[in-house]
């Protein structure tokens, strides 16, 4: 189920960044895009009774299988990556709502 | 039908809702809100992925701090509400 | 040791690192790591260089071949010019520059599809963050915005790949991804197809670059157009050639992709009559030519191409954002007899956009004969046509510039002084010189073009005889 | 109109993709082991190498990563490289934020009596929390990255809480480049030592040992500390307001 979650995520934010001018808006479209992103890349690795991929002392006797490691080392470094975008978005929002008073793309117009 | 499938399922129906939910919204600190949410859920999400690790590093930026920057951004936008409160 | 590949990344990594605390030194590490980058380029051994001491595919490796010698080459010798050139705006984001300059590198290097990611993603933010030096700030958005949405979508495409393949090593990707069923490698090919569409300013995204190339300046147009368009020319060369597996569906998405950018680049670029626009759409237009060389498999035509494009768009935005800057405006109307005043910038400026249309004894010429030729032998006999057409448009606007630039010197000093412009001045000695540069560059290799050609054709057996790398450790 | 539109293109976009990626992903069943072609097999056995095989938790010596957290050893040593890229992408957007905001004054938030006394009871222990997270990265769960954010969240509550604390923000740019910078400098000594870049060059010790893993628990430090500082860095440019308007 959560893949399928993961996707509708990327899909759903997809929408919003079409539909909408506002700039918080549209980082925040972008933010459920790239949560969908980590979700639907971690349930590439999912591997149903897997275990989490760290060796404990109480690991179980008989056979087990860890889900897949990389993936995850990929998420981190996608969640990573996109808060450095957003933070860098919202400080260009932040410096055109300074200048023109709102945060709606449509209603600054092209900027010539 | 395990518990943990039946959580999934929950966790993965609320989350689509909430995403929907999150981006529809005209008010933007219902966004906001709802986008922290989002993130806390897929922490979730990610724990019953067996993702301990994907799961903590969200909490702490992805709903934590991602949350923290919006409302400061956006906080700082609203000059006159400040102002009243700092001469009050 | 001393003469690892790895140093072109290391270095300007931890130049920038140091950078940030010691501002007064910040300008001259940037130089004197451009020059060691340099040394470091030509001591360095052809090969593979493994990252962390585990043998692809497991770990990470960057691979030095002919392809990326001439890319980085390339790469180095425009960044070390353009920030001479425009060293007062360049002092404000050193930085910055040098962390894109470790992107870059990384990018063209790295032999691994989801470092590759991580370093576009770099590239990418030190776009948009020296994209702010336009002063505005709504086109930057509007590229943060299509760029990080593509980048998403580059990233899954690479998940995509390591879930059907179990392994993102780029050398060789392409026969194992070959190897799957259509239905299974098509959604992954489209993923990174569009994931890299953006920067390659291919045509329904490429928006954003008529905004941010039709406002530069002098810093921000070179590197744009002469440096950060290339090496993402030459990432998507080698993802054509390593990685990126057409078939029909994606093959012709893509072509259809790059003569729409093509022709409605250079058509924009002849209605313009702002010259930082025309350029800006020539950009877009030259950018769908290359990407149409890789996609039907002439990697030698798109590699003379991007390397004509990039040292032209040098000298071209270089003189125009700084001609615009210096006289307010880059419309056609201010600048009409400009080059009267600036004979040397006039000279290499003319020199740029001849190169650019594919004048004989130009090195563009060679370039677009050999894109032609190798469309020729590929069948499709109407893409030459088009190509053709549109070089003359391409033509028609460059020639209508140059005479409109030029213009009163042509018809006599005394008649038309008056209308020209009040002289102001635009370039110091020092820039005038780099200019210089770049424009003997430009044309020494015009000269000789057969011994570059021949150079580059011997690249291209050396990128087919990738033997296949972890297939044995498979299964 | 225009909502209807996306509408319409999503669904058609969401069907596509299902039925594709459901080809070759098994999306209604999970796979019951991990494919054997993947090369993460390789990761878990610390086989890479071709000295792993089984592992037993607290006996198994020397192996080539060492670290009883599979993602930490693909993270800070198979793909250590990538994690630099990462470190160097927040590097990035903290010069951006720092660049965009300019010079100005950090805001007062009006920091009440509950936040100051919260500030200064809690901060410490967040703190704590932070370095036992990133010391312990190739044991449990996190590393550098969440305990980074979580010692840079404690930093931000004590600044946030406190009127006593001067918006200069010097000292963290200096523990930023020098854990950047030492980080570039261990990978070189690697380069040096064992003969390539980020190469695991110290002894990995035993499995599940706090010191063991070689140099990750020391990438980790510099990561958590590279990581925290930039974090706070970007979130105190956040709050400053400019000193005009």
């Amino acid at each position: 189920m959560i893949q399928f979650a993961g996707i509708a995520l990327i899909l759903i934010g997809i929408y919003g960044l079409m539909t909408t001018k506002h700039m918080i808006k549209l980082i925040i479209a972008l933010n459920v895009m790239e949560l969908g992103a980590n979700i639907f890349i971690i349930s590439i690795g999912f591997v149903a009774h897997g275990l989490a991929p760290i060796y404990t002392a109480d690991l179980p006797n008989q056979a087990f299988s860890f889900v897949d490691p990389l993936p995850q080392a990929m998420v981190l470094t996608a969640i990573v990556i996109g808060f450095g975008v957003s933070a860098l978005g919202l400080v260009v929002a932040q410096n055109i709502y300074k200048k023109h008073g709102t945060y709606d793309l449509s209603e600054i117009g092209g900027e010539e | 039908m395990s518990i943990l499938l039946v959580l999934e399922w929950i966790v993965g129906i609320v989350l689509i809702i909430g995403a929907v939910a999150c981006v529809v919204t005209e008010n933007i600190w219902a966004a906001i809100v709802r986008l922290s949410l989002l993130s806390m859920l897929a922490v979730v999400a990610f724990a019953l992925m067996r993702a301990p690790d994907v799961a903590l590093t969200e909490a702490v930026i992805g709903s934590g701090l991602v949350t923290f920057v919006f409302v400061v951004a956006i906080k700082k936008m609203l000059p006159k509400e400040n102002e009243n409160e700092e001469t009050r | 040791m001393m003469g690892s590949i790895i140093w072109l990344i290391a270095l300007p990594l931890l130049a920038a690192f140091v950078s940030v605390v010691a501002q007064t030194y910040q300008y001259g590490l940037l130089v004197v790591t451009l020059l060691m980058n340099l040394l470091v380029l030509f001591a360095a051994p052809q090969g593979l260089t493994i990252i962390g001491g585990y043998e692809p595919p497991f770990g990470i490796s960057l691979l030095f071949d002919q392809y990326a010698l001439i890319a980085l080459l390339l790469i180095q010798v425009l960044l070390l010019l353009i920030i001479v050139l425009a060293r007062p705006l360049a002092k404000n984001y050193t930085p910055v520059i040098l962390v894109m300059l470790a992107g870059l590198n990384g990018m063209l290097l790295t032999n691994d599809l989801f470092n590759l990611f991580v370093m576009i993603e770099i590239v990418s933010i030190a776009a948009f963050i020296l994209s702010t030096a336009n002063g505005k700030l709504t086109h930057t958005f509007h590229y943060l915005i299509l760029a990080t949405v593509s980048g998403v979508f580059f990233l899954l495409g690479t998940v995509l790949v390591y879930a059907y393949t179990g392994i993102l090593v780029v050398q060789g990707l392409m026969m194992r991804l070959a190897s799957l069923p259509v239905a299974l490698s098509l959604i992954p090919m489209m993923l990174l197809i569009f994931g890299m569409a953006v920067e390659l300013k291919l045509v329904p995204v490429s928006s954003w670059a008529k905004n941010i190339y039709g406002q530069a300046n002098l810093l921000t147009g070179p590197i744009f157009a002469a440096v950060l368009a290339p090496a993402f020319g030459f990432v998507f060369g080698r993802m054509m050639n390593e990685v990126i597996v057409l078939h029909s569906l994606t093959g012709y998405t893509l072509l259809v992709m790059a003569i729409s950018t093509f022709v409605l680049g250079e058509l924009a670029a002849y209605r313009q009559t702002d010259l930082l626009k025309t350029l800006a759409f020539s950009s877009i237009g030259q950018s769908g030519l290359a990407v149409m060389m890789f996609t039907l498999g002439a990697p030698w035509a798109g590699i003379l191409l991007l390397i004509n494009n990039a040292l032209a768009k040098s000298i071209l935005y270089g003189v125009a954002t700084g001609v615009t800057a210096a006289y307010g405006n880059a419309s056609m109307g201010v600048l009409k007899g400009v080059f009267y005043h600036h004979r040397l910038l006039g000279v290499a400026f003319s020199l740029a956009s001849l190169s650019l249309v594919g004048i004989p004894l130009f090195l563009g010429f060679f370039a677009k004969v050999s894109a032609v030729m190798a469309i020729f032998s590929t069948g499709l006999i109407w893409v030459p046509v088009i190509i053709l057409l549109t070089a003359i448009v391409e033509g028609a606007y460059v020639m209508r510039w140059l005479l409109q630039l030029w213009s009163p010197a042509f018809e006599g000093y005394l008649a038309s002084k008056k209308e020209l412009p009040q002289k102001r001045n635009v370039f110091s000695a020092q820039q005038i010189l780099v200019v210089g540069v770049l424009a003997v560059i430009l044309f020494t290799m015009g000269l000789m073009p057969q011994r570059f050609v021949d150079a580059l054709q011997k690249t291209q057996p050396a990128m087919a005889q990738y033997e296949m790398v972890g297939q044995g450790e498979q299964q | 109109m225009k909502k209807l539109v996306s509408l319409f293109l999503i669904l058609v976009l969401a069907f596509f993709l299902t039925t594709a990626l459901d080809q070759g992903l098994d999306f209604w069943h999970s796979p019951s082991q991990l494919d054997a072609f993947r090369m993460s097999n390789a990761f878990v056995q610390n086989d890479v190498l071709g000295e792993g095989g089984a592992l037993v938790f607290g006996e198994s010596k020397n192996l080539e990563s060492g670290s009883a957290n599979i993602v930490t050893s693909i993270v800070v040593d198979y793909r250590s490289f990538d994690t630099l890229g990462e470190i160097t992408v927040l590097f990035l957007s903290a010069l951006g934020v720092g660049l965009l905001m300019g010079s100005g004054v950090r805001t007062t938030l009006r920091s009440g009596f509950i936040l100051k006394t919260a500030a200064k009871m809690v901060a410490p222990l967040m703190l704590l929390t932070g370095i036992y997270i990133f010391t312990h990265g190739h044991l449990t769960p996190g590393g550098g990255f969440p305990g980074g954010s979580m010692m840079a969240t404690a930093f931000l509550l004590h600044y946030f809480g406190s009127d006593t604390v001067k918006s200069n923000l010097k000292p963290l740019k200096w523990i930023e480049s020098t854990a950047g910078a030492l980080y570039i400098l261990l990978g070189l000594a690697g380069l040096f030592v064992a003969g390539s870049f980020l190469q695991n060059f110290l002894p990995t010790g035993t499995l599940g040992h706090l010191v063991s893993a070689g140099i990750i628990p020391l990438v980790y430090v510099l990561v958590g500390l590279k990581v925290g500082s930039e974090v706070s860095g970007i979130v105190a440019d956040f709050s400053k307001t400019e000193v005009v308007s």
